[in-house]
């Protein structure tokens, strides 16, 4: 089956900050994108765990949109003026789509 | 002080704080006893829809006291005050960065509400009375602080922009809070005679599995905090309460308030806040680092006010009456 | 009709009815106030498990009310037949194609439980009785509604399998239902006494909990509505729980239900469902628009039929009796 | 025996069971009705809490039985013993290999709280007393049947190293019960009074919706199990509770426990476990097959028992007083 | 260490229709299938979130399976038969694996 | 914007198994990984549900990290030892990332 290279840009985020990445994503006019939920992690400013957290600080989510890899940049650079300051990681990959006009 | 000393007691052997101690000493021991995320927003939602809705609905009982506005005033003043002290005191003692002592300054200026709950529950076993509009203190010395330790962190770059002051102001927990609040008002002891058996009944055994994860959290926060937290800001954690808690019996005393209120109103001001400030400080202070203020709020300054700190305050507030 | 007045005013004031409105409020001011998925599931299974427990458990009672039979034949036929009404309003009043027209249709021949549950409540601040097998009526006017509408989308490619049918026919909520129904014909009074302490007392603040849950889920609808929602669809929205209403009232009469089971059978008619019909057209008619019935059925209709519809259609049964 | 069978059928028709039932039907059914994560793992918490500070409370009571000890040292032997037993029965009956062999005996000496639980429920109907240390004997039976099974296994390379005892000794469920149980003896009948509306009235209804999930995840088990479970294997999971309890009984008359204790004696004895004993086993057994134990444990000797197990095991205790 | 090429497929779709996802891919014969659970997300259909929706309907679960490239076409053509008119999205990845025979 | 090559390495593992990947991870220096919820799946050792599941057992969850290719080995030989016996897969793949310091 004929399948179209596109990026996927993996953002994990505080949940704080997650609204204001939506939003950035919806001004670039991305497609789309997906929230997944993460449970517990280590980083570099030490490790969390979902279970028990009340607040929403302290907690990461992961934010990933499937976008055309001519839009990456778009996305990129106001995404690492946004979150470079702050707890997390950004990652970019390859994927194949079946759709490309869907992103 | 004997009575005080009998209060102390009955406070540790109550089932709320010992529950809390099974969640710390589990946790320290490296236990897998955990309560799952929705559970615990869901208690906490519980919680603040049981106080709030309580309070609004003694402040709607004939003869609303005319000191609320002044009690509110007070606290305002106290939240946006006592950072100013705190970050004194953290610059002179400890190392910390700028930032990172107005962050935790932030904390203690602002509140926390299990304090707050554990502390009406010590007045309910000494059977001292409290006014219900204390819940609308609560709430109203969340924020001032922030302001007070987003000014002195003195950051150009601070991003404490309409958005981020709008969700500080409608986190869910004060918005729970003070819509409960609110209902209480309007459906008055009718409207808690509807729903009592799901608000007052189980709260205290609700709040004992809360205070169980807040010993779960505390105890995670202790062992990853070992790596942060130096002598001096653990000093910190313990005697800013009292310095807060004093500022807080000053005020009550101007504002003239009663026992129970003076108590819950020094409780308010030595508590640091865990769920509000965090939140806000990821947005307009990044810098700040969370790995210092979380485990010394929930690790240190919260098991504090929950077994030492409280009786200590009740009995102070009898004092001064 | 001042007693209806009364009723409309009490009904809008109770704490169940303002903690819906927080929640709306609060989520279209942009709070992130939010109940978890695990516990609104939760509270959602535990209401079916109340409603139908105690509804069994009162059919178990001697007596058993002979129009049982009739009652539910007369909810199947509103379920199937309402559709027919609303989606020839709908081709006539909205440009909305033949599909979604179809889906928005079914969704008012089915019925919402919520909003059964909130007439119950109010019935019971008006010390009115009724008959315990409504339940069983709510729970087989869940999917006629659905079919009928299939039937009206034409559409050649339909998907109602039989695997479709048995998943709506035995998604969990209608399972709860029915079975905790069963469960309390079976073992009557005595088991309702054994869990009365859970399914009863603390059922109306859970009620208040899981309203607050709806008010955020009708402000998130509204706010991703106002897209797709035209003036006319709002309109329907308005105005078919009136109709439904009317025929359920009609049902009622010819088959001589009692003032309160007339009032429940209305506000059946005139609720929208938000649970069961959408999952099942997702399966059997994916082209229909869940951005049209959603927002519609969650943030029009049930506010509506929970702050004005309910008064009203307690006092249409009054006026009947 | 009459009143014997009149327990059985109240046991079978009591809402406990229905629930039960409910859940493991609607499951072959395919119904998709599910309890969510979170809220299966806090009501296993809040039972753990309830039957814990229930027994410590009791036990706090003046005029300790002296058989405390006894009774824990008996159910410490039975624990260990009932694997080798049912190690034998499996490897002469069975063609499971060794290891899953020595697993699934494992189960069998090791106990299910909520089979427990359903017994002292069994108990309040008859109106049975019993001591509240047998909680304590729960909690001491556990885990020797793990180390049984593991010398039974004898594979060199078991995993039972100083972290798996440590996360097997202090697994979630344990520290909950055993520290709600110290919590109960340290705050006696006054600290049970403060929480009485948490965990004593709403129990029976909260383990009702325990038990749905149960039953839903032995429908689950049985489905899944299908391909696994031999008809040796599953005849197994029907006899060993009875030789489990035969031994329970024999234990219980040994010491000297009433005749409640003997009927809860004997249920531990014949249950199952299926939180504790699986959790270990993946870490110190993890050639050992979850699709056989978990199956067995949860879809065929946990209904057994909650259905016709219990009422026998409390006649035998009859017939033995 | 050894890795081999495998495919991932990753498949977000509505709740309702995983049952019948998963049917598929045990039709198919794949090995196995993982069911990560998703919090939110924003597509041409509209946005969603999954705190407080209490119905099946309008929220997403992504299931992703590693398979061998020689059956990626087996798995695709007939579930983009199944989901092609539903909301989600479909996406093909590469990825190492230590035990080939797993798969 | 300019990004960097890195591996991720994903491991599904059951939830007893965690705390001892993640002390693998810690005690190999890696620097920092994401612990994700599973909801369900089948693989040749059965099918699972994490809905009703009250222990530990019989779920699984995800972790993975990102790392540098050069570093992949020394995690998979040990990580391939702890988690050949139980129940799981890993996976490695290919992403990019901005800040190659981060890892
Ligand atoms: N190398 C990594 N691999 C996977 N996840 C990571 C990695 N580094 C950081 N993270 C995740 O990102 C969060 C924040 O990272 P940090 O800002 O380094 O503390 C951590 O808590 C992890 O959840
Ligand atoms: N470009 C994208 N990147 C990531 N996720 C997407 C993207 N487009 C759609 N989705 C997800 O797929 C769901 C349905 O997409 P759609 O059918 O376009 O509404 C959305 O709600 C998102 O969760
Ligand atoms: N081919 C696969 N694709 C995706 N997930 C898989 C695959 N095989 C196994 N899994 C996941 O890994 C778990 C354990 O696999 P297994 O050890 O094969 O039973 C399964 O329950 C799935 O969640
Ligand atoms: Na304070
Ligand atoms: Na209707
Ligand atoms: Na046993």
């Amino acid at each position: 089956m004929k399948t179209h290279p596109k990026k996927r840009i993996d953002i994990m985020v505080e949940v704080p900050l997650m609204q204001r990445v939506i939003n950035l994503l919806d001004q670039q006019g991305i497609g789309g994108y997906t929230v997944l939920p993460v449970l517990a992690g280590r980083g570099k400013d030490g490790a969390w765990h979902r279970d028990g957290v009340v607040g929403r600080a302290g907690a990461l989510v992961m934010i990933f949109c499937i976008l055309d890899e001519t839009r990456v940049d778009e996305v990129l650079e106001p995404l690492f003026a946004l979150v470079s300051r702050q707890i997390g990681i950004v990652t970019v990959s390859d994927v194949q789509v079946i759709r490309p006009d869907h992103f | 002080m004997a009575s005080a000393l009998d209060l102390a007691v009955a406070n540790l052997v109550s089932p709320m704080v010992l529950f809390f101690v099974l969640g710390l000493v589990a946790t320290l021991a490296r236990s897998d006893l955990s309560i799952p995320e929705a559970i615990a927003k869901a208690m906490s939602l519980y919680l603040m829809m049981a106080i709030g809705f309580k309070g609004g609905a003694s402040v709607a009982q004939p003869g609303l006291d005319a000191k609320l506005g002044l009690a509110i005033l007070a606290g305002i003043i106290l939240s946006a005050a006592i950072p100013l002290v705190a970050f004194r005191l953290l610059m002179l003692t400890s190392t910390l960065p700028r930032v990172d002592a107005a962050a935790v300054a932030a904390h203690y200026g602002s509140i926390s509400i299990v304090t707050f709950l554990a502390a009406t529950q010590a007045l309910e076993i000494s059977g001292i009375k409290f006014e219900g509009y204390m819940v609308a203190v609560a709430a109203a010395m969340e924020t001032p602080a922030i302001i007070a330790a987003l000014w002195l962190a003195r950051t150009g770059e601070s991003r404490m922009d309409s958005m981020t002051v709008r969700e500080v102001m409608l986190n869910g927990s004060i918005v729970m809070l003070v819509g409960s609040f609110l209902i209480g008002i309007a459906t008055g002891a009718d409207g808690l005679k509807v729903i009592a058996a799901f608000i007052i009944d189980p709260f205290k055994g609700i709040l004992c599995l809360f205070l169980l994860d807040m010993g779960i959290i505390a105890g995670r926060g202790l062992r990853e905090g070992r790596k942060n937290l130096t002598l001096p800001i653990i000093l910190f954690g313990l005697y800013m309460p009292l310095i807060g808690g004093a500022l807080g019996a000053l005020a009550s005393w101007l504002v003239g308030l009663s026992l129970g209120s003076t108590a819950l109103m020094i409780t308010l001001a030595a508590s640091a806040s865990y769920i509000a400030v965090p939140a806000a400080l990821r947005l307009a202070l990044p810098e700040a680092r969370p790995a210092i203020y979380l485990p010394l709020s929930l690790g240190v300054t919260f098991p504090f006010n929950l077994t030492l700190g409280i009786p200590l305050y009740v009995a102070v507030a009898a004092a001064l009456h």
